[in-house]
């Protein structure tokens, strides 16, 4: 149990980003795709971590968002980490609050907050609560944690951006499970009536719910095709492929055609931790010593291609 | 203060929302309405006609309204969500719980159709817990004025103070109690008569209610103290404090009796260990189809049934 | 102001039978196209004259949905008027409860209710409340009045029947407006999941909401493609032809396919009534008396072909 | 009754819902479970396993939720909805309002996670002002047991009797309290001590605490008198009302202290003009990630809180 003096640690971003890159500017333009990748099994890595020592947080839907996640904070998001609140930064809303720990994992490899305070996760006193709190973690644009909440936020964010004439981006994750949420719908709803091109949702689509498949416990069907009929700019893409990642931020989804977009990203829940794939028993569960260990392990190995 | 006797002239509070929002969105271009598409009869209709880039209207997705609602207030924006009461605290409120109130967002919810005025549009759209389960929620505050100009002024006070509040208006027309240059300040309750006997502490249209009997109750040489509560959260402690000495108070809310004023006052006696409360509301029952003074009737919440109480007070 | 009396005379159901119909037993499978056209004339009538009465009431809706309405009370539904709870009766719920007017008029011309005690509509102590309240009227399968939730609970309905085997159908009718509500999509997916050929979902398309047309507030765009990518059996008619509407209900509705269905219905909001056709204004406002006259003089001439 | 001195062993009230809706189930074809998505965490695998066409899951959709239990209840059908209390009272508030009490429809809701108990997944998800809110609606029965016997017993009151009730569970093991004989009804306190210096009235996970304070209180010779008050509505004012000769009354309770079991009792004590009560509950202020047992104390729920109000109320 700590209290105070961890959470003023968490705010020294300088020193995170002089740890991991040896340069106090982050030059977003220049990251490779291999670099990316390589972020990626990083985050993975700190996510699981966070998990383990908290004995308590979500791996699976963690794991299938990272390679995502990864694009959206080491190239795409024009965020300044120490300035988290910004005005003329892009937003990013995971209104999937549960996979928290892979975003807190991108905020400290992207500099907002220092390397070892992540792992605090879930403690008394830390600024790294079971679900993004925006009131006490630098980096997190909107709390979340009640599923299909947050992409009605983004929107909101997206229209305050479009009003001001800003040239900001608002960037959001939703799960497929939260997909089955009705107010998911009602801001896809209104993303289209107010023309929103400055908003970019994704669906990290890895097939599981707590209770099991989506295809079982409430199918989905085609989210493709659902987002189409309420007039999205839609497309699917291998949601571990960065190359494709990459690819559709760079021209998908720069698109300026009064169209809000959609990417449905198809995913492996668990992914890069073998025995945690596509198992709904890891949504929630944290890894024991010796899963945690053969976790690093695997994710060290780095992801088959 | 002065209370206008005898009021004759009536307007509906939610008029208030739609000349007052328009007053602010001149002088603050950061102020949005969000519509629900009840605009019209929420009154919005002049303020969209002018600042139709600070509206929106999601339709009929009250849920979303509150979300986006959330998104503008982290961008600097003061929104006010408009809609009648019963959605605008219900269809809405675990979106208000944590996307609101959690992270403290300067969000407003301003609603119409509040407690029973709704009266022929039966028990589905009378709201008469709205109040108390706003109350629910940690860092809302919570408003009912009395009257017309009470109301445009609790509407200014909200739209200047930071954080989330939620506005409850009457869908029906309701006499004018206050002159037009009164003050009044969110968490503090007006004092409109001073008194030994008996305390009302009252809010929203009951106010007038209270102020009738008042006077009936002063012909008969009972003297009463009278406070319009407009702010039931945070609530003016201290004022309920000031009733304790006289002892017998009584609170009259078009709400259910449970969670709304009668309960805030009921807390601050209980804590005290002093004085005994009459709470005069909607008796924990459904509405139903009928004229606004006649569901007022049913619930027990006239001038009569005030007198009555405080009488039953007085010889206990 | 009234009270007890009339609420008895209410349950009076068979003296209405036999004021208007000539015998205590409805015939369904005589009841021809040009009956149900008169009765949908019928409908329309007593409807507005309700809302005259009450100087309160919905109108626009009431008047698109009536010819629907008819076919549905004197044709389809089998339901018993003199015993409104039997079990296995078809089910009908009214989401858009709003328009309560036009099922009132329907259970009063198919017998659930006497005649003349509709024109209490709103008044204290009527059991024809401004919203369908299951508590008060004889005939109405379940309370509505607040958007987008009506359909949920026909769901339930339908999944009640499908798990004790119940020939009963449960028919639900929702407005375009109101399928803006996410809960709407909650219960298509629910539906679709449960495979509930049992349910019939007719949408009052007649393109008017509150606040205007659907496509200025909040834009539907295509509803048969939005069902049909969730999973239902979709097809779209003219709401107003009574020979399509019988058409559909004979053959697509009919359809024990494992699939739900739904019927967009082109409609008018105002229908028959000219000056309240296609004008939001009449939503929810009632007639003065020079307009009342109009309508019911418009009403008398039938609608034209 | 017999409480069963320093417990040791713990169970998780859900656990008592995932036992007693099996046995429910296989007493009566018409108990159906309807669940969100969360039923593994909210016990309902053995019931899922033994009657899946009892079994509905819509996915995460409460609201929809709501309605399918209504829809079923229709029909003759006993539906528990099951999830957590955050969601299964803010996000379906409205549908339980108009489809379940306003038609006073036979579904209970039965949630877990109740109060501060989801400890480490954040304020977002600590329900701390459901009961308040479902006190709310007419109609509505609201109770949480305080272990897993009188839990069970109590869902199957529950079941038993005509009407919408909401239930509370703990996600975290609590101790055990309560005999497997015991008996409990809903809407009467079950008294555990009878004493004439101090009243507690305590619900949920928070009796155990009121045990152990009233133990050590005795221990120092003050006299307790300690009612569990697993029903908040309907309120049982009689045995409220049986304290209030003692005059000092403290309530505990794992919720807000508005709207909870503090104003319920404040409620009584207030309008009897007798009496005074100190309230121990959240400080109407968010959780935030943390053990349980810390959130308690950061919220001044302990043992030794208890002891200090009473010894405060005693001193006045
Ligand atoms: C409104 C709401 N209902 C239920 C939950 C509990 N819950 C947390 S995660 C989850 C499953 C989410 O599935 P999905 O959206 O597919 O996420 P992922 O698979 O990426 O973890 C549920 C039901 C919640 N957080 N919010
Ligand atoms: C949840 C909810 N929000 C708002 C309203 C207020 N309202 C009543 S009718 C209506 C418009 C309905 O439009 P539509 O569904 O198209 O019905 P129709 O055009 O057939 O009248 C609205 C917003 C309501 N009854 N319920
Ligand atoms: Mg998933
Ligand atoms: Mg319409």
């Amino acid at each position: 149990m700590f209290s105070t003096p961890l959470v003023i640690q968490v705010y020294k971003y300088m020193s995170l980003q002089e740890d991991h890159l040896g340069t106090g500017v982050w030059h977003m333009q220049q990251t490779s795709v291999e670099q990316l990748k390589q972020h990626a099994i990083e985050l993975r890595k700190t996510a699981v971590t966070m998990v383990y020592e908290a004995q308590s947080g979500h791996p699976g839907g963690s794991l299938s968002a990272a390679d995502v996640i990864s694009a959206l904070y080491f190239r795409e998001l024009n965020v300044d980490p120490t300035n988290p609140k910004w005005e003329d930064r892009d937003r990013f809303v995971l209104s999937k609050g549960h996979v928290a720990p892979i975003q807190y994992a991108a905020l400290a490899l992207r500099g907002f907050v220092s390397n070892e305070s992540v792992y605090t996760l879930r403690q008394y006193g830390s600024p790294f609560q079971g679900h993004p709190d925006m009131k006490k973690c630098p980096g997190i644009d909107i709390s979340t944690g009640s599923l299909g909440q947050g992409l009605s936020c983004a929107v909101g964010m997206a229209i305050a951006g479009q009003r001001d004439e800003k040239d900001y981006r608002v960037f959001a994750m939703v799960g497929d499970g939260e997909c089955q949420e009705g107010q998911i719908w009602e801001a896809i709803q209104a993303a289209v009536k107010y023309k929103l091109d400055n908003l970019i949702v994704f669906v990290d689509n890895n097939r599981l719910q707590i209770d099991g498949f989506c295809e079982d416990v409430m199918p989905l069907l085609d989210l493709e095709k659902k987002f189409d009929a309420f007039g999205f700019d839609t497309t699917r893409i291998d949601g571990h492929s960065m190359e494709q990642i990459v690819e559709t931020l760079d021209t998908f989804a720069k698109q300026k055609n009064g169209k809000p977009k959609c990417i449905v990203c198809d995913t492996v829940k668990g992914k890069g931790v073998s025995y945690m794939e596509d198992q709904a028993a890891w949504h929630g569960t944290a890894p024991n010593k010796e899963e945690f260990e053969l976790a690093i392990k695997e994710l060290e190995g780095g992801l088959p291609v | 203060m002065s209370v206008t006797k005898k009021a004759v002239e009536k307007k509906a509070t939610r008029a208030a929302f739609g000349d007052e929002i328009v007053r602010l969105g001149e002088s603050n271009k950061d102020i949005y309405v969000v519509d629900i598409d009840i605009g019209k009869s929420c009154k919005t209709d002049k303020f969209i006609e002018k600042f139709p880039m600070q509206h929106i209207n999601v339709g009929i997705a009250e849920q979303n309204g509150a979300g986006i609602a959330a998104g503008l207030a982290t961008t600097g924006k003061i929104p006010f969500i408009s809609t009648y009461a019963v959605f605008g605290s219900l269809r809405m409120a675990e979106q208000i719980r944590q996307e609101v109130c959690y992270p403290n967002l300067n969000v407003k919810i301003a609603c119409s159709h509040g407690g029973l005025t709704p009266g022929n549009d039966g028990g589905s759209h009378q709201a008469i817990e709205d109040m108390g389960v706003m109350r629910s929620f940690p860092n809302m505050t919570v408003i009912m004025g009395a009257d017309y100009h009470s109301t445009r002024k609790l509407i200014a006070e909200a739209a200047a103070m930071y954080g989330p509040v939620y506005l409850r208006f009457t869908r029906d027309a309701v006499p004018m109690i206050y002159d037009e240059n009164e003050t009044f300040e969110i968490g503090k309750a007006k004092k409109l008569r001073d008194g030994e006997d008996i305390a009302i502490i009252a809010n929203g249209d009951t106010v007038r209610l209270a102020i009738e009997a008042a006077e009936q109750l002063e012909q008969n040489g009972i003297s009463v103290k009278l406070l319009d509560m407009h702010t039931i959260k945070p609530l003016d402690v201290e004022a309920v404090k000031d009733c304790l000495d006289i002892g017998r108070i009584i609170t009259v809310e078009d709400h259910n009796i449970l969670n709304g004023l009668g309960s805030a006052v009921a807390e601050v006696i209980a804590e005290a260990g002093k004085g005994q409360l009459a709470r005069i509301g909607v008796q924990d029952r459904f509405g139903e189809s009928a004229p606004y003074e006649k569901l007022l009737e049913i619930n027990g919440i006239t001038v009569e049934d005030i007198i009555a109480k405080a009488n039953q007070l007085l010889t206990n």
